[in-house]
């Protein structure tokens, strides 16, 4: 194995998240969305870090490690705005949201 | 924008703005474990919490009361066996109670001993069970359940030698009693009644002060005595609401004015399960009392008194109740001078006591109304009838 | 791929899924008996082995009904409800037991077989076991979801609804307990953990390990719905909870999944607390290991079935309050004790200690033992009046009560 | 040869996971097809001898996100999505242009640069190293991203929680 075959596979799941975010109406599957990119970003780190030039410097899994930490703290900030606007709007359908202030 | 909706007398379902939580309907029995038989409670479920809750019976109804009505009034002595199946002596005795006041019998002294002592092991064997039963409700795998039953298969071991029957006895006739007890009976059921404050003794110390029992029954079903008493509740649940009324006090039919007893009630305050629960374990210890008084009191004699040989009644209506273990068990008859009563009617305690039970579920979890049924203590045979 | 290597994988992972669940057979037996002798009954005693029955001659105490139990299993119907999500129901079964069965392979059970593998293919070798460990028990909580959810039975959905609430609180203080073992080894691979408690060095007999213990394993009761957190398959209220709708074989795959888990987790509190297969005799017969550490692992599994057996069961609310308002702040303020004690123990060589090593047994070489002491019986001290102290606070207010009497 | 087999089984699960998850109708089997996209993700770290951040993976993307994720949707959608509103949004055939469009530019540095050459070098998989990082250097961040953690969490609570009445909850008398 070597490094391109991780980062076309990061790319490849990076798009399938983009394709969700961009594609779909509901709120909770863009999160979904979002996390597979993120995910995929996630890869392409420990995959960088496995063939780096320098990997006792333990770089990508520690840069991986927060990006998961703000990753998690992301999807809880995300879904409670989802009920939040859930709550306002009865859908989570993001066509729905269209208004910054309610008139 | 929150907005309560009242959908119970006492309890508002807060609704998150605009968070569609829906209630969870929830149809518990009449094949659900812990009904107590084939009953069957409508749930409404916020979450855990009952909002709702509609109890549903008549699964078992038997028209027991219309067939008594086409048979002679012997004739249905062992159908009353089958109201409260835990508990049939007391049945028959409630019977015979009611028959007695119809035409003028005199119950031999003996007989109405036994009557006492039979009724008194009844009231151990439904409470003992009760008990059992209760815990299991609360979850503990029938330990304390099967333990209870070990003394309650004592008792039907007396019940067989007696009467020829475990739990369907038909022991007791208009009068007195179907047949004297075998020889050595009363020996045997002394050993049994001496043993049984051993067994309690290790039942109290295991599960009155068990830090669950204690938290999952406190506070929980809270029956106030003014409820209690306008809902017509009786027996051990209108005592742990509070009101001390006891049948065998009030009335002090057949002989039960002979023996030295205690009436376990609360002070009204709660009157929740654990009340229950205790003023149930606590009348146990009075029945012994009674128990051993009439063992060794009761003398010779013939145990059927001059009872008719066709049972033809003038026109009266009589009511005829004792204290049976769930409360007021009544048979309220009207003769029309035929061989068969005009009215006969049976006010089972199960039927009445069960009325509250809303009451007492609405804003419990759903945990507490299987408990809170558990305690109310019902058989299905007597409520359905 | 070579041909040893995958020789070594069967060699590593055949017997592991041989053994246990036929220990899981046994433990079934195991617990009706118990039960059954609890509640003053017999329990199985007709069906000997193999599946014989010359009138309770030959049956051997019933051995062979778990076998019987199997069988009828496998040829029960398999009743799926009309509405439910099909797949979903045919997948949480096993969805429940694979992650169990996965945990298995880190507890560093040294079987003798296993010495000769390569390192690679020993799972118990990987430096974070026990943090995987963590991981993957924690998917017990989805195959429980999915099952509730799938059946599309209320019931199903409580039960639920209940277990992902309960799995989830008591999943804390299960991992902030297994972390004193951590702070005391410097090591997350359950081997080493394992090691550090050679001979009588079990971290039960630290003040600050016997107070994790006894967390871990109340979090492990309510991790595996043992009694008294069965809420999630609650049979006086929810007829069974999540596997209200299974049947057959695919009930047998929820049981099983169960005291896998069961298994499991009192392995793991075996590493952790209990000195892995350490034991009288091991230094001379080195395979004795493998009998202690499933004679500890037995011990656990027998207190739970006691407890099944004699305890009634919490309300909901009860058991959160208890997770959250006591064992939490609990394990907490242990995590901080032990943090202290290891710190006072050191007195400042906590730099300078070997990486390699167990970290508390380098503290105590050469620790005055009146030090030792006074930590040991003040660790003690604190903990006894925080647990008094939090029981006070977060418990109801229940009492037994006074009772009157009308002549 | 065994990690290569492993590669590309894992590789498409992952695939196939993260397109069922964006694609299903059906949110509960989407959420199920996102956790099984990260398990085989997890694997994969595995695979780059990443063993701490594969279970730190499970850990918080199976265990915790994915458990949120099903709260949300019990909480808000109609769980089966079987109205008949429609899936996709408005502009999804842009969307998807786009999206194939990044990932061409995505893909033509590796292309560019194939093949490459292997790289014996592997790194030490040990926790050990990790967590003298974290403590030594990385301390600052740690602190700063428990900050983060708890504050998003007290956020979390409170947008969920949204205005409520100050009236309690729970069971009147």
């Amino acid at each position: 194995m070597t490094l391109h075959h991780y980062l076309i596979l990061a790319a490849l799941l990076f798009c399938i998240g983009l394709m969700g975010a961009f594609t779909r109406r509901n709120a909770i599957v863009v999160l979904f969305s979002v996390e597979i990119m993120l995910n995929a970003a996630n890869l392409n780190l420990i995959a960088f870090w496995r063939y780096g030039d320098n990997p006792a410097l333990q770089h990508g899994p520690l840069f991986t490690l927060f990006a998961i930490a703000v990753a998690a703290a992301e999807v809880a900030v995300g879904l409670a705005l989802v009920i939040a606007v859930y709550r306002h709007f009865r859908s989570v359908d993001l066509e729905v949201m269209d208004t910054l202030k309610e008139e | 924008m929150s907005s309560a909706t009242a959908i119970a007398p006492n309890y508002e379902l807060i609704q998150q703005d605009g968070l569609e939580t829906s209630l969870l309907e929830v149809s518990m029995g009449p094949h659900h474990p812990s009904t107590h038989g084939v009953f069957r409670m409508d749930v409404k479920l916020d979450g855990e919490t009952v909002v709702d809750l509609q109890p549903v019976f008549g699964y078992l109804h038997r028209n027991h009361e219309k067939l008594a009505e086409n048979m002679s009034y012997l004739g249905s002595m062992p159908f009353t066996d089958r109201l409260d199946y835990f508990n049939s002596m007391t049945n028959n005795w409630a019977y015979a109670l009611a028959a007695e006041k119809l035409v003028e019998i005199e119950v031999p002294e003996r007989a109405d001993y036994l009557r006492v002592i039979m009724a008194e092991l009844t009231r151990l064997v439904n409470h003992v069970s009760l008990v059992g039963f209760f815990i299991n409700d609360l979850g503990a795998l029938g330990t304390p359940l099967l333990y209870a039953f070990r003394e309650r298969e004592k008792i039907l071991d007396l019940f067989e030698q007696a009467s020829g029957a475990r739990m369907m006895c038909n022991y007791f006739r208009f009068g007195g009693l179907r047949n004297d007890v075998p020889e050595g009976w009363l020996d045997r059921a002394r050993d049994v009644v001496d043993h049984f404050p051993v067994f309690l003794d290790e039942y109290e110390q295991l599960l009155c002060e068990n830090e669950i029992i204690l938290s999952r029954t406190q506070g929980v079903g809270c029956l106030s005595r003014d409820l209690a008493i306008s809902a017509g509740i009786t027996g051990p649940m209108l005592r742990a609401s509070g009101v001390n009324y006891d049948i065998r006090k009030v009335d002090k039919y057949s002989i039960y004015d002979r023996f030295q007893f205690r009436v376990p009630y609360t002070d009204g305050n709660v009157g929740d399960c654990y009340d229950r629960f205790m003023v149930r374990m606590l009348e146990m210890r009075e029945s012994i009392r009674i128990l051993k008084q009439a063992l060794d009191g009761i003398g010779d004699g013939p145990v059927l008194g001059n009872a008719p040989k066709v049972f033809k009644p003038k026109p009266a209506e009589v009511y005829g109740r004792v204290e049976a273990p769930k409360g007021e068990l009544g048979f309220y008859l009207i003769a029309d001078g035929t061989p068969k009563p005009y009215r006969y009617r049976v006010r089972p305690p199960s039927l009445i006591n069960l009325t509250v039970l809303r009451d007492m579920c609405l804003g419990q979890k759903v945990a507490d109304a299987v408990i809170i049924l558990g305690s109310i203590d019902i058989v299905l045979g007597e409520v359905d009838r | 791929m070579s041909l040893e290597l995958i020789r070594d994988i069967l060699v590593a992972t055949v017997p592991l899924l041989l053994i246990f669940p036929t220990l899981f057979a046994f433990t079934t037996w195991l617990e009706r008996k118990a039960l059954a002798r609890i509640q003053n009954r017999i329990g199985p005693n007709k069906v000997g082995v193999p599946l014989t029955r010359y009138g309770g001659r030959f049956s051997l105490f019933g051995l062979g009904q778990p076998m019987a139990d199997g069988i009828k299993m496998l040829f029960k119907e398999n009743i799926v409800p009309r509405d439910a999500d099909r797949l979903f129901h045919l997948l949480a079964p096993i969805l429940a037991l694979i992650p169990a069965m996965l945990v298995l392979c880190f507890l560093p059970i040294d079987f003798p077989w296993i010495n000769n593998i390569q390192d690679s293919v020993k799972a118990f070798m990987l430096d974070g076991a026990v943090i995987f460990f963590f991981a993957i028990t924690g998917l017990n909580t989805l195959a429980v979801f999915m099952a509730g959810w799938a059946s599309r039975n209320k019931y199903s959905l409580l039960g639920g609804m209940r277990a992902i609430a309960q799995m989830v609180s008591y999943e804390i203080p299960l991992v902030l307990s297994a972390v004193i073992v951590v702070m005391m080894v410097g090591s997350l691979n359950a081997a080493e953990i394992a090691n550090a408690q050679a001979g009588w060095n079990w971290f039960i007999f630290t003040p600050w390990g016997l107070a994790a213990f006894i967390i871990f394993f109340i979090a492990a009761l309510a991790e595996t719905n043992r009694s008294p957190f069965d809420l999630p398959e609650a049979e006086s209220e929810i007829i069974a909870g999540y596997f209200t709708e299974y049947s057959g074989f695919k009930f047998a795959l929820f049981f099983l999944g169960e005291y896998i888990a069961m298994f499991a987790i009192s392995g793991l509190a075996v590493t952790l607390f209990l000195g892995g297969g350490a034991g009288p005799g091991v230094a001379a017969l080195p395979w004795l290991s493998v009998i202690w550490f499933l004679v500890k692992i037995f011990a656990l599994i027998a207190v739970m079935i006691w407890l099944r057996g004699t305890l009634p069961r919490l309300r909901v609310d009860q058991l959160m309050g208890f997770a959250w308002k006591f064992l939490l702040p609990l394990s907490i303020l242990n995590i901080f004790i032990a943090g202290s004690a290891l710190h006072l123990l050191a007195g400042g060589r906590l730099a300078g200690l070997d990486e390699k090593q167990p970290i508390l047994r380098q503290l105590m070489e050469g620790a005055n033992p009146l030090v030792v002491a006074g930590l040991w019986i003040g660790a003690l001290l604190i903990l006894y009046v925080a647990a008094n102290g939090l029981n006070q606070l977060s418990r109801a207010k229940v009492r037994p009560r006074e009772y009157k009497y009308a002549e | 040869m065994s990690e290569q087999i492993a590669f590309w089984i894992l590789s498409a699960i992952a695939v196939l996971g993260a397109l069922v998850a964006v694609r299903k109708r059906n949110l509960i089997h989407g959420v199920f097809a996102l956790m099984i996209f990260f398990a085989a993700l997890s694997g994969l770290f595995l695979l780059l001898l990443a063993e701490f951040i594969a279970a730190v993976q499970i850990l918080v993307y199976i265990g915790a996100v994915g458990i949120l994720l099903l709260f949300a949707i019990m909480l808000t959608e109609r769980v089966a999505g079987d109205d008949g509103r429609r899936m996709t949004s408005r502009g999804w055939f842009w969307g998807l242009v786009v999206a194939a469009a990044v990932f061409v530019v995505l893909l033509l540095p590796a292309i560019q640069q194939w093949p490459t050459p292997e790289v014996t070098q592997a790194p030490d998989p040990s926790v050990e190293e990790l967590g003298h990082k974290l403590m030594n250097p990385y301390v600052m961040t740690l602190e700063v991203l428990a900050l983060l953690l708890t504050a998003a969490l007290i956020g979390a609570v409170t947008a969920a929680q949204g205005m409520r009445k100050p009236k309690e909850e729970g069971s009147p008398e």
